[in-house]
């Protein structure tokens, strides 16, 4: 698979198909991967598809000037739609690498069921159901899906819906839903007091480095409602209120483009579950309106359209 | 607010309220506690933060002269929340005040020297108070001449200044719009090849020019037309600046900070590290 | 000045004493992420996981937001009320050795030319307990930065652990009073002293990641108006301010006032160089391209912060790496230039 | 403030054209609605941000209404129905956050439905005296150092 990508995204640079190839290359941290952006073939050596190619790399061609040659999984291609749906990239500009996504490792996870940190992992790989792994030269077999994302367990599209090269053959949903909204049903069997109050202690750590905006596709405004200044609507400063307000309406104003590729979460360094609130937002919009994100490229976005039978049962 | 919490503002009164242009205005202000004012003290060319409570901080120069200090006046031009904020202030009302910060033009290596001010628009203000400074000094100056530019009549700020110096047998003064009005019948043309024709001699001469970036970029061409060398040039640059001193990190230059090892500079310096970053 | 030493299970009762008269500081996970916390008299046992936290403790003296005075408006005005922060001692157990480099450094920042009450009051009341790295992260590269992760001349008083037994041994003046008034330590034998000294060897060695800083101010220099590189550096970053936030030397801050003309505060908060807004202004931005800012951020580190007060603003901790969604790294960024 | 003399304190905003001209004739029809509510008039539901409901809640009040035309009578034509859809998720992400739904309420009310509006108001006032006081978004203790 590897080998025929670099094949192909060869062709598409040196044919001057594309001005970039964005895709995955091995990382300089034990076993992470990183996005691979260049317009240099001689780079192309460097392109991986594995179990940790974790980034959602949709976001770049929104950014490169230019035609692109980009690896998606199946939540990032939904990702990619979306953002066709909203006018920021045009999908004759894009040559789509998909790749048919069994679940990405979750590092930490993975850290968790061994028990060691990822740095004591030398090697890993995916054999048929298990992940292998030497850790501190002995080798161990854990279940590969015992370490995969939160947000894989509930992916019902784990196959690109948009491409022009499939690498690889589809794979078919497995899913887990009730595992991928296990902290969201936690969440609800609470009271409103006890919820509000959860969310208030995760936000009194965030240091608003806007991680979680800046990896996510669906942030792409290009001037941030809270770096307006007039008016204020957010402070700059970290104080839990602002910090949720922030996070609320970002969460809102990606509703209906969020297609719970996980990134916000992971990209979080103080560890707020962000996708408790983002993944609930996906099932809101799907219950609410049957809309599903970035299905159908041609369709408008789903809060630039409206049907006259749109439910309003919580209206008085 | 004794000690030595260099964060702490002054409380200010606003005495005066100038509107210069449509967007420029002047105020003159004063120390609130008046046991404070006879502490303080600042330069031609310096300048400070200051602050509308429940705003924020700005920095500004302070555009009066050191030789006048029955008030203090800064002029700011709207562009953004707190100079907005700013805009809105009436007499009697009460700023914020920290400062003075940075360096000031050198007066020593300008005693004895003919003196060429070139300002364009609100770059003005930082000239004024050297040029205040000097006049009230005159003897120890040789020629003055003060070159003037804004876009329009109606740009021009500080324009009873510019009657005053018109007035000045001492002053050689000359101001330009690069567009005129039908009630305008002085010069018409932008500042750079006003100078030129001008034509001042850099013979025993400092120039000092503030203004735009690239009226700036201009008039340096035509000061080195004109034979003036790097030393000769005199300006103050303006980065975005928050703390003032040095520590917040954004108005560096390579590894000059604008608030602490500026605002002013020699052109020999900037073209030291200008050519570095921009 | 001798070694002491305390067994770990005594550790719990060392805290309860030590936090008695003054705040306590230890690492801690509780919040789902590693970071310093006050000492909540539960468990000790971080020296048995720890190695280093996400948020450093720069934190502890250059919080993400501090009030810094408050502001009312009565009948007469304005008043001002200046907001220290209050004298109370503090401590700060397990500080590692590239951590308490990064203090010294933003030290020299936070006292050169003006002051920094806030930060440099929190300081001088702080007392840097640091604990010796037997296990770096293969993200760390402090040895190429001067520092060992088995020793510090930065702390005050330095921990190493050498199994079911901290090794204690004061570094400072302050270090030397704290271990006088801890209770429950032995004096340590001459071969424990060894065998942490073996530890802090063998933990260097374990570091294989590194950065060449010979040569290193020329080069940077010289790769500034390499505009290609840092174009090419820059592709993948997202501009976020992750690095910027858990690096132990980052200072940039901004000052901002609570939306409150009556009665507010105004508060400093960490900014970015990474942010656009950091540097912009109503009519132009200096940075206002991504590839600038992030040479702005390493040039900053390893050149401007070392012209100006002699030292490189890096310590080798590895966070930005650990911590970037998309891996930029810094040793692959600084070997970039050093093969330009 | 003391609890037992806690009066609820809200915030409408209501549309121009129809809830605002339906709160301006419960006004002169002489109907009583609580006094508990400071309307802000707005051109259309469809600009109401959700930005509006945060903020006002952050700042203090202790309840959001929002009304505006029926479907279908927008003085801009779909206007409600956009807001109609943002309304749905802010509602239900609201919810799920913890904010109390009695206190943040939507409403169709006309321009010629003046005893709606005053119903609508009476008993949202009602409602939002029932959760009490808006403590969401203060601090427990004293900030400071």
């Amino acid at each position: 698979m590897e080998n025929r990508l670099k094949e192909e995204a060869g062709k598409l640079l040196k044919e001057g198909k594309v001005d970039y190839i964005v895709g995955y290359g091995k990382g300089t941290v034990n076993l992470r991967t990183s996005p691979l952006i260049t317009n240099k073939e001689e780079d192309l050596e460097g392109l991986v598809i594995n179990p940790f190619i974790a980034n959602n790399l949709s976001r770049y061609p929104v950014e490169l000037k230019g035609r692109v040659g980009i690896v998606v999984k199946g939540c990032d291609s939904r990702s990619l739609t979306s953002l066709m749906q909203d006018k920021k990239v045009k999908r004759e500009d894009l040559i789509i690498f998909g790749v048919p996504c069994e679940g990405v490792v979750d590092l930490k996870k993975l850290a968790g069921q061994i028990g060691a940190e990822i740095d004591r992992v030398t090697d890993a790989e995916k054999e048929g159901e298990n992940l292998t792994l030497q850790v501190d030269g002995s080798k161990k077999t854990i279940p590969f899906r015992d370490v995969i994302f939160d947000k894989c367990y509930g992916c019902e599209h784990p196959t690109p819906l948009e491409y022009d090269m499939l690498l690889g053959s589809e794979v078919a949903p497995n899913l887990d839903i009730e595992k991928s909204l296990e902290r969201i049903k936690e969440l609800e069997g609470m009271d409103a007091q006890e919820r509000w109050n959860y969310w208030k202690e995760q936000f009194s750590k965030c240091i608003r480095c806007y991680g979680c905006r800046n990896v996510c596709p669906a942030c792409f405004c290009e001037r941030c409602f809270v770096d307006v200044n007039m008016p204020q609507w957010v402070a700059t400063y970290a104080t839990w209120q602002d910090n949720l307000t922030f996070q609320l309406i970002r969460t809102l104003h990606v509703a209906g483009r969020c297609s719970d590729c996980g990134e916000c979460e992971r990209a979080c360094p103080v560890g707020i579950p962000l996708r408790s609130l983002q993944r609930k937002m996906v099932e809101e919009v799907k219950d609410l309106f049957g809309h599903e994100v970035g299905i159908d490229k041609d369709a408008p976005p789903v809060f630039s359209h409206y049907e006259a039978t749109d439910p309003d049962e919580f209206m008085k | 607010m004794e000690g030595d919490n260099v964060y702490l503002p002054h409380v200010m009164k606003i005495e005066k309220v100038i509107r210069e242009t449509q967007n420029i205005k002047t105020f003159h202000f004063n120390f609130k506690d008046e046991s404070q004012k006879s502490k303080f003290s600042f330069k031609s060319g310096q300048f400070a933060e200051y602050s509308i409570f429940g705003e924020g901080e700005a920095t500004f120069c302070v555009s009066s002269s050191p030789t006048r200090m029955d008030y203090l006046e800064f002029s700011v031009m709207k562009a953004g929340k707190v100079t907005a904020a700013i805009h809105e202030l009436q007499e009697g009302d009460e700023i914020g005040f920290r400062g003075p910060y940075g360096n000031w033009f050198p007066l020593e290596l300008l005693e004895g020297k003919n003196l060429v001010f070139v300002g364009g628009g609100i770059g003005l203000a930082p000239l004024r108070s050297l040029i205040w400074n000097v006049l009230d000094n005159r003897d120890t100056y040789e020629d003055v001449t003060i070159l003037y530019g804004a876009r329009s009549p109606a740009d021009l700020s500080f324009k009873y200044d510019l009657e005053a110096w018109e007035k000045d047998d001492a002053v050689n003064m000359y101001t330009t719009v690069d567009n005129g009005d039908e009630d305008w019948t002085g010069r018409v043309g932008l500042i750079p090849p006003v100078l030129e024709e001008i034509g001042p001699s850099p013979e025993n001469t400092v120039a000092i020019t503030c203004g735009p970036p690239i009226m700036i970029k201009f008039t340096l061409m035509s000061l080195e037309k004109l034979g003036f060398t790097n030393d000769q040039i005199l300006t103050t640059l303006e980065m975005k600046m928050k703390c003032g001193i040095g520590k917040c990190g954004r108005c560096n230059i390579g590894n000059i900070y604008v608030c602490k090892d500026g605002p002013v500079f020699t052109n020999a310096q900037i073209q030291n590290f200008l050519s570095n970053e921009f | 000045m001798g070694y002491k030493k305390i067994k770990k299970d005594q550790l719990k009762t060392l805290f309860n004493e030590l936090s008695k008269d003054c705040s306590l500081f230890v690492p801690s996970g509780s919040k789902g992420y590693v970071g310093f916390d006050p000492w909540d008299g539960n468990s000790a046992d971080f020296t048995e996981w720890y190695r280093n936290t996400t948020i450093p403790p720069k934190a502890l003296f250059f919080p993400p937001v501090e009030a810094m005075l408050r502001f009312r408006k009565g009948e007469a005005g304005y008043e001002i009320e200046e907001l220290l922060p209050n004298g109370r001692p503090q401590i700060v157990f397990g500080v590692r050795p590239c951590d308490a480099r990064a203090l010294k450094i933003t030290d020299t920042l936070f006292s050169d030319t003006y002051r920094d009450p806030y930060y440099l009051t929190r300081r001088e009341n702080a007392t840097i307990v640091g604990l010796a790295c037997n296990e770096p992260c293969d993200t760390c590269f402090c040895t190429s930065l001067d520092i060992s992760p088995g020793e510090s001349q930065d702390v005050d008083l330095l921990c190493s652990d050498i199994g079911d037994e901290l090794l204690m041994e004061a570094v400072s003046d302050k270090g030397e009073d704290l271990l006088s008034k801890m209770s429950g330590l032995s004096e340590a034998s001459g071969e424990e002293e060894s065998k942490a000294k073996q530890l802090g060897d063998s933990a260097k060695e374990k570091i294989t990641r590194q950065i060449d800083t010979s040569g290193l101010l020329d080069k940077m220099r010289s790769s500034f108006e390499n505009r290609e590189y840092w174009e090419d550096v820059s592709r993948k970053c997202m501009s976020c301010g992750i690095c910027t936030y858990v690096c132990p030397t980052c200072h940039c801050f901004d000052i901002c006032d609570e939306n409150n003309k009556k009665d507010g505060k105004r508060v400093r908060n960490w900014d970015s160089c990474k942010f656009p807004l950091f540097t912009r202004m109503p009519m132009e931005n200096p940075r206002h391209e991504k590839w600038r800012r992030i040479r702005q951020r390493y040039h900053h580190k390893f050149e401007y912060f070392q012209m100006n007060f002699e030292t490189i603003a890096c310590t080798g901790c590895g966070r930005c790496i650990r911590e970037c969604p998309v891996n930029v790294d810094v040793t692959e960024i600084i070997g970039g230039i050093q093969a330009l | 403030m003391e609890e037992s003399n806690w009066e609820p304190k809200v915030i409408g905003f209501l549309c121009h054209w129809c809830s605002y001209a339906g709160a301006d004739l419960s006004g002169s029809a002489r109907l009583e609605y609580p006094h508990n509510i400071r309307i802000i008039r707005i051109p259309c539901s469809g600009r109401v941000d959700p930005m509006f409901i945060l903020r006002a809640l952050q700042n203090g009040v202790d309840g959001v209404l929002v009304s505006g035309c029926h479907p279908g009578d927008c003085h801009y034509q779909s206007g409600n129905f956009h807001a109609r859809r943002k309304f749905a998720v802010i509602n239900r992400l609201l919810k799920y956050v913890g904010i109390e739904p009695e206190r943040v309420q939507f409403s169709w009310v006309a321009a010629s439905e003046g005893p709606k509006m005053a119903q609508v108001i009476g008993e949202f006032v009602e409602g939002v005296r029932k959760v009490g006081p808006n403590r969401l978004f203060k601090d427990e203790k004293k900030d400071g150092e």
